[in-house]
């Protein structure tokens, strides 16, 4: 069972919340970020050829030209393969943890997998970003040595920043499986 | 029987006692579910925790282990019939005992690949009858379909529940290979989080898998008792190399610790002892080096078995880059001493020397004319240009007493290379270090005295302007002086600060100089260090066999249908590399600066000696 | 919101209290509002010619000055012999030495405590550090071009006449400062002249009219006015006298300069009087009236 | 910037967290809801506040707790102290925003009148603020929120807590920038008669506009306890900041005196600041160490212990607005002895308090006198004072008449930007008016700017913590709610 919303995030841009609920403890949602604009990216391939052109102009050197050609193909391959963040995926699977996956343009994958042991609470928390108050959902960690404090916190969705009535969607179902866990831990 | 069932029997009794007071709530609670999950009355989920390449393994019994804190089970083998019950609960009584997992008799697994015959579906039953176990499994697969069904069966409530659980999929080789890393790797670190094994399940899971390597020996070719299905059950992985490596290592390091013990007992002889010898020997940084390998060399030779894992992984690091380090030495001197470079290199040698002892001399001309306009003071100018060139000239002769046995000297030190790149590299550090000797004393001579005048004139600043440094309160304060020492401070401050300029910039020159030669030898450093302190076998185990190292796990839906159990697929999270390096990275001896930028700023400032950072310039001073 | 003030609120009346609910809004303005401002509470009346008089320090100051530099003149002219120069200071000094003592009986001696022996001790410290390092005076700014000295000892004896202590209780006023200043102008001056006796020589000049000489004032300020009155007259008309050797319209200048700060400024600053208008109330910080260094001293 | 923010929102409690995972589960209505009718939305702004402790600060916290307890929306927004950045919920929900501005002088940040525009138009905005409350002359950052608040068409209101003189440079330039940025200022709140004098004269003010409005201590905290103090000495008590503003050289005049003069009386100082030094220096000169105890700094906790073990409370301040000191101790129920400066004759009544004049042999006297009354025992009984004490300034009742306030204000009407320049123009001077109407409309240019690249509609609403259906309230239910839930499981 897959449902796809759209929402936006805090600049405004649209993100797509696809979620899936594969049984009753265990739903993931898959937050794709708008994709890489071809706008966006002729305008900075123009600007650096250009200025690779003006340089050139002024002292002859047409080792500027091929410099700024390479420079852009790098540029664009590290932009895709470290920075430029595609989908950003979040499993819950009640009793078993929460994964966090976060695709990038260029295919690779990096993967979070924190234990429900672990996992203290999921909350919805404001932080102070650039020059915007933001909302952003995170993952409070359990601290081992005194169990009420929390010793980390990990935050979820942490390059489209969806804006909170995306989130409050994604922490509710949170909170549901939360709350089957705290109940059946807590009965015995 | 009763004896030998002894283990498994009670056991069960231990884990029926947590599964019973589950049991009856969620075989209640089952009815009402399906509707909206906010009704949804929840139970504790169970976890099966299945080796993948058992998936096609005729039907029989699973055996593993169960973990009721997490209520979860986890496979490590399936019994093929035909089997006697009593054998197999002697059997894994010994491998309990053998490895100290209790490893128990978890249900049954029928993969009917015919048409399924529903006697042998209730023979499976009345097993559960044998083998106590709460709650019983019943893993079934149809032909055909890739969903199973799996039931759990419990005393209390006989109705078979299906979407409590999870089928978890995982490679059985992988995992019992694989060692997981503490989380605070993977995540960023925090310090404080230290996670006891029962914690984390997928730790206790891992050990579980990894303890009972001794399930795993016995393949299908072997005529044991009972036949079992695992990784291994194809053919038992071994490899001749391997164990003949290992009979011969003993003798091998007995020979090699022997030696070593030798070799460190004379440096620890008396002779270094004494003062000078022992200065310059913790002063030159090719001692240091080699200190630090035959340290290596010991750790790794040494008679007593790595304790744990981590050890072993430093051993094998060790091991490898010390290899590494005399494959490039010997490839260096095998370059070296070709069509006689050494020769050439000496040859050239010198008159760099000499060209630098020259140049330096025409700056000091430059700086007791008018440099570059600035007003200095001539008499102190020409004093101290003319001290400093003194110092050149008994260089140049010192270099020139030296020069014919440098050749014979670079031949012996060129063959310190089969000793490993970094000794030599090391030794070639020293080398420029003593080829700039010079420059050091310049630069030390001209620190000292910028330093005094910087003091005395902060001081008199003070006076100047009428205040004084409160010693006992740590500030200044306003005071009162007499009109003789008012008039002497300022005769002096009027002179000092007149006299700086020149001061300041004989400082300057000499300071850039020495930041130069500091830099060369800092370079040379990283790079002895960056040899010395790869983890270059965790680097090559993370490339090859990347789920060796795990960060962690991560799962995979599979994909699955209404009313059948949650099937993921459970992989490794490889550790990045960066991690691996910082988890792994040997410690290394070498200095760094411990001060800041800023502070170092400050010290050029002051004109504090800033290299080296203890007392190498004492030999001057 | 606000409730009216009512017919028994004028009975009551407002009354400047904040313990008490009163039956007026929060912003209610009372005619009694402002009643405590005052104005010039603290504006002084001065007579001119005590002010006049106060002036003469200045006078003394800018006219020491003004002599320093034009012995200086004379020195790096050559038109003035060391020797000469060193003997009329050592007379002077003497001079005044005595008279130092004879002003107040000796009193100002017994309270400082001060011996003759320490008066010798640091004279001689004088004497011995300035003649070892004549030498080095010479040779000191010798790179250093001459109008980089004069700027910079013009600037130090500006900044002598600014620091120096007039007897006002100002923040700036630091005369270790001032006197400091004079002697680093000095000795850049000194280290000018054509030979190290020279130098030496300028230096304990320096050393006599800046450091020795407003003590001597000080002195005769307190316990003979008019006399004091007198020397600065002198003093001034000397100053004047030497300026006007080198140039007339500098001499000219100075004088006008003297008679401004003399008369014209003591006559401003008692007509600025009229126009100062400070407000004043029970929101001022109150200061501290008696000096409370008596409990810690 | 932004990775520490957000490292920084990491390691804070989970404090708001439950706050608002109780309020998101539960009601989503809470979250889009209007401003209530007869209720504000308001935001105190100032540089000064927890951890920094004082007046002001106090001032702020106590009042915005009392304002939410009759059901405003109040939000505080402060400047980063140290590691405290973010967004932090204090008690009963109240919401402070630690915004990361630089700090130029003593906790005052540095101003360009402009950097601070987009992150407090964002707060305005999204905390969806009608009131801008700004606290101290001395907070640049106070300055700024009146500024943009103009700029963006709000209703301000300003507390003026200090008191300044009319003598140096230095005065007659803040008096300026004052007189500038309270131009087109609502309403203007003083803490006493004598501070309104001072404001009306400094910012030239129209009087009908400015209230006076006490501070005000809790009752509950400074309670008598006649048996801490040992009636074999009298204990002289002087709690404040050591600086030169408190009259600390004074004191150090006063101490030897009466201390050569009674053997059984005892100083208790607490406080810290530059001026300890002389105090440690009278104390060494006159071997007095057994009988002046120097605290150091206090916690605001501990200031009632320390004054319940006293006889007389003194106050040597050169200059105060409303010394809050004397209330407190005077609740504590100690005879107060202080200067008659500033507004400190508005506060208590004669029969509770001796004024003396600003120097040591009157306030020797003063003391004296009260020593006297402790001796034959007609001081009145501590509980006596403290109960007639408490009756004076409560922060309900200060909290009433700031609503006042407020509905006044909420009733005005903002000038458009042309009258504002205008106004700003005749009120101001010809060439402060002129610059600051320039900056002025740079000013609204920059917010035109700012609207444009981040709509208003792109900016999400915040949840409101506090309130009859806030977050704060609704966590309570929340967790009975997680109860019941864990009951039924059991039961079944």
């Amino acid at each position: 069972m897959e449902v796809e919303r759209i929402f936006s995030d805090i600049y405004g841009g649209r993100l797509a919340l696809q979620r899936r609920q594969y049984s009753p403890f265990c739903r993931e949602f898959c937050l794709g970020c708008p994709r890489l604009s071809l706008r966006s990216l002729t305008a900075a391939t123009c600007t650096v050829w250009l200025v690779a052109y003006g340089l050139f102009t002024l002292c002859q050197n047409s080792m500027v030209l091929s410099a700024a050609i390479f420079i852009t193909l790098l540029g664009l391959l590290g932009y895709l393969h470290f920075v430029k963040i595609d989908q950003e995926t979040l499993l819950i699977i009640g009793s078993l943890g929460i994964q966090m996956t976060s695709s990038y343009a260029s295919g690779k994958e990096s993967t979070t997998f924190i234990e429900m042991g672990k996992v203290k609470d999921v909350v919805i928390n404001e932080a102070i970003y650039m020059q915007k108050v933001i909302y952003y959902l995170c993952i409070l960690l359990k601290d081992p040595v005194e169990p009420q404090g929390v010793s980390q916190v990990v935050p979820v969705f942490q390059s489209a920043k969806p804006r909170l009535d995306c989130l409050i969607e994604v922490y509710r179902s949170c909170q549901e499986i939360l709350a089957l866990q705290k109940v059946t831990s807590g009965s015995p | 029987m009763g004896l030998l069932s002894g283990g498994a029997a009670e056991a069960g009794q231990g884990q029926a006692i947590p599964a019973g007071l589950l049991g009856p709530p969620r075989s209640r609670r089952l009815q009402p579910q399906g509707s909206a999950p906010r009704s949804w009355i929840p139970t504790m989920v169970l976890k099966v925790f299945f080796p993948s390449c058992c998936s096609s393994a005729d039907s029989g019994l699973l055996i593993g282990r169960w973990i009721p804190e997490q209520n979860s089970a986890v496979i490590l083998a399936v019994v093929h019939f035909p089997f006697i019950p009593f054998q197999v609960k002697q059997y894994l009584s010994e491998v309990q005992k053998v490895s100290q997992v209790d490893i128990v008799v978890l249900g049954t697994w029928c993969n009917n690949k015919q048409e399924k015959e529903e006697n042998l579906g209730k023979f499976l039953d009345d097993l559960g009858t044998i083998f106590s176990h709460e709650p019983w499994l019943q893993i079934s697969k149809e032909k055909g379909s890739k969903f199973w069904s799996c039931h759990t069966l419990s005393r209390q409530a006989d109705t078979p529940t299906e979407d409590q659980v999870i089928l978890v999929y995982y490679d059985q080789r992988k995992v019992m290979l694989s060692r997981l890393h503490p989380p605070e790797i993977s995540l960023d670190n925090q310090p404080g989080v230290i996670t006891a094994p029962d914690a984390s399940k997928l730790a206790a899971v891992f050990d579980t898998v990894a303890k009972s390597e001794v399930l795993f020996m016995t393949d299908r070719y072997d005529d044991g008792p009972i036949k079992l299905t695992h990784w291994q059950s194809e053919g038992v992985e071994a490899s001749i190399i391997v164990e003949l490596a290992k009979q011969a290592s003993v003798p091998v390091c007995m020979l090699l610790t022997g030696l070593l013990s030798l070799v460190s007992g004379l440096c620890k002889s008396r002779i270094f002892k004494f003062w000078p010898v022992s200065f310059i020997w913790s002063k030159l940084s090719t001692c240091e080096q080699v200190r630090y390998r035959l340290e290596h060399l010991r750790f790794v030779f040494s008679n007593q078995k790595a304790e744990n894992q981590n050890q072993l992984m430093r051993k094998a690091n060790i091991f490898v880059s010390l290899l590494v380090d005399v494959a490039l030495g010997i490839l260096l001197l095998s370059w070296l001493y070709r069509k006689n470079r050494i020769g050439q290199l000496a040859d050239a040698l010198i008159p760099v020397a000499d060209h630098v002892a020259r140049e330096l001399q025409d700056l000091l001309q430059w700086l007791m004319g008018v440099p570059a306009g600035l007003k200095m003071n001539r008499a102190l100018d020409q004093v101290l240009g003319r001290f400093f060139l003194y110092h050149i000239h008994l260089w140049i002769s010192y270099i020139h007493l030296l020069s014919p046995f440098i050749e014979m000297i670079l031949w012996y030190v060129g063959l310190s290379a089969c000793l490993g790149l970094t000794v030599v590299l090391s030794i070639l550090s020293d080398i420029f270090a003593l080829l700039t000797f010079h420059i050091y004393c310049f630069y030390v001579y001209g620190a000292r005295l910028y330093c005094l005048k910087i003091y005395g004139l902060s001081s008199l600043w003070r006076l100047f302007r009428g205040k004084k440094w409160n010693v006992l309160r740590q500030r200044v304060d306003s005071c009162s002086y007499d009109l003789d020492q008012l008039f002497i401070g300022t005769l002096l401050f009027t002179i000092l600060l007149f006299l700086l300029p020149t001061t300041a910039l004989y400082y300057l020159v000499f300071t850039l100089l020495r930041l130069l030669v500091v830099i060369v030898q800092g370079l040379i450093h990283l790079l002895v260090d960056l040899i010395d302190s790869l983890p270059l076998y965790s680097i090559g185990l993370r490339f090859c066999r990347s789920y060796r190292l795990a960060a962690g796990v991560k799962f995979r839906v599979l994909e699955q249908e209404e009313g059948r159990p949650l099937r993921l697929l459970m992989q490794i999270n490889p550790l990045s590399y960066g991690s691996v390096v910082q988890t792994y990275r040997l410690p290394t001896y070498s200095c760094y600066p411990k001060d800041t930028w800023g502070s170092l700023c400050k010290k050029l400032f002051f004109g504090e000696l800033i290299y080296p950072w203890k007392q190498k310039g004492d030999k001057q001073d | 919101p606000y409730p009216e003030p009512s017919v028994r609120c004028e009975v009551v009346g407002w009354q400047k209290v904040l313990y008490e609910r009163q039956p007026f809004p929060d912003n209610y303005v009372d005619q009694r509002f402002l009643e405590e401002l005052r104005k010039n509470v603290s504006a002084r009346k001065y007579q001119y010619w005590s002010v006049v008089f106060e002036s003469g320090v200045v006078i003394q100051q800018l006219c020491s000055v003004c002599v320093f530099l034009v012995i200086w003149w004379y020195m790096d002219e050559g038109l003035l012999a060391p020797q000469w120069l060193f003997g009329t200071g050592l007379a002077s000094s003497l001079v005044g030495y005595v008279l130092f003592d004879l002003i107040d009986g000796g009193t100002g001696r017994k309270k400082s405590g001060r011996t003759r022996w320490a008066d010798l001790k640091s004279a001689l410290v004088f004497i011995t550090f300035t003649y070892g390092f004549s030498p080095v005076l010479k040779t000191l700014t010798e790179s250093v071009s001459t109008d980089t000295i004069y700027a910079m000892s013009v600037f130090m004896l500006l900044g002598h006449l600014i620091f120096f202590d007039y007897g006002a209780n100002a923040a700036i006023v630091s005369s270790t400062l001032s006197l400091n200043m004079a002697i680093f102008a000095s000795v850049c001056l000194a280290s000018r002249l054509p030979r190290s006796l020279h130098a030496f020589i300028m230096v304990t000049f320096a050393i006599q009219i800046f450091a020795l000489w407003p003590m001597l004032q000080k002195k005769l300020k307190a316990c003979t006015p008019c006399s004091y009155v007198g020397v600065t007259l002198l003093f001034a008309l000397s100053a004047l006298v030497g300026l006007l050797t080198i140039s007339g319209v500098g001499a000219i200048l100075f004088a006008l300069l003297l008679l401004s700060i003399s008369c014209l400024c003591p006559y401003y600053l008692i007509r600025l009087q009229l126009f100062k208008e400070n407000i004043h109330g029970p929101w001022d910080e109150a200061e501290i009236k008696e000096d409370l260094s008596r409990f810690l001293t | 910037m932004t990775k520490s923010h957000l490292n920084m929102a990491y390691r804070r409690v989970n404090g708001p967290g439950q706050s608002l995972t109780s309020i998101l589960s539960h009601n989503n209505c809470g979250i889009h809801q209007p401003c209530r009718t007869g209720t504000h939305n308001i935001c105190m702004v100032s540089d000064f506040f927890y951890p920094n402790m004082g007046g002001v600060e106090s001032h702020i916290y106590q009042l915005s707790q009392c304002l939410i307890e009759r059901g405003h929306k109040v939000i505080i927004v402060t400047h980063a102290y140290g590691n405290r950045k973010g967004i932090r919920y204090l008690t009963s929900g109240l919401k402070v925003y630690y915004l990361p501005l630089k700090v130029m002088y003593n906790q005052s940040t540095a101003t360009t009148l402009f950097h601070s525009l987009p992150l407090l138009r964002y707060i305005f905005v999204r905390e969806r603020v009608t009131i801008i409350h700004s606290h101290s002359s001395f907070s640049a950052m106070a300055h700024d929120a009146l500024f943009h608040a103009k700029t963006m068409g709000l209703q301000t209101v300003f507390t003026d807590h200090s008191l300044f003189g009319f003598a140096d440079v230095s005065s007659v330039l803040t008096n300026k920038l004052l007189t500038v940025s309270l131009c087109d200022t609502n309403h203007i709140i003083c803490v006493s008669y004598t501070s309104k004098e001072n404001t009306v004269l400094r910012a030239a003010l129209n009087p009908e506009i400015v209230s006076v409005i006490p501070n005000a201590v809790d009752p509950t905290d400074f309670t008598p306890d006649p048996f801490r103090r040992d009636d074999n000495v009298i204990t002289i008590v002087v709690i404040s900041r050591l600086v030169y503003r408190k009259g600390i050289d004074l004191l150090s005049g006063i101490i030897p005196e009466l201390c050569q003069k009674y053997p059984d009386l005892n100083f208790i100082v607490g406080g810290e600041g530059p001026k300890r030094i002389i105090l440690e220096e009278v104390r060494e000169r006159y071997q007095l160490h057994d009988r002046v105890r120097l605290l150091g700094a206090l916690e605001h906790q501990d200031v009632r212990d320390v004054l319940v073990q006293g006889h007389i409370f003194l106050n040597t301040s050169l200059t105060e607005a409303f010394c809050m000191a004397i209330v407190e101790a005077a609740s504590c129920g100690l005879q107060v002895v202080s200067t008659r400066v500033g507004g400190i004759p508005e506060v208590l009544p004669d029969n509770l308090i001796i004024l003396c004049e600003p120097s040591v042999k009157s306030l020797c006297d003063g003391l004296e006198r009260a020593i006297s009354q402790q001796k034959s025992g007609t001081l009145p009984d501590p509980e006596k004072i403290h109960n007639k004490v408490k009756t004076f300034y409560t922060w309900r009742n200060v909290a009433e008449r700031t609503e006042k306030v407020y509905d006044r204000v909420s009733r005005e009407v903002v000038l458009p930007m042309d009258k504002r320049l205008n106004r700003l123009i005749s009120h101001c001077g010809p060439v402060t008016g002129c610059t600051f109407a320039l900056l002025a409309v740079l000013n609204f240019l920059f917010l035109i700017f700012l609207r444009w690249l981040t709509p208003d509609s792109i900016i999400d609403i915040a949840v409101d913590a506090t309130g009859p259906n806030g977050a704060w309230t609704q966590q309570y239910s929340y967790s009975k709610k997680g109860e019941e839930n864990k009951e039924i499981s059991e039961s079944r």
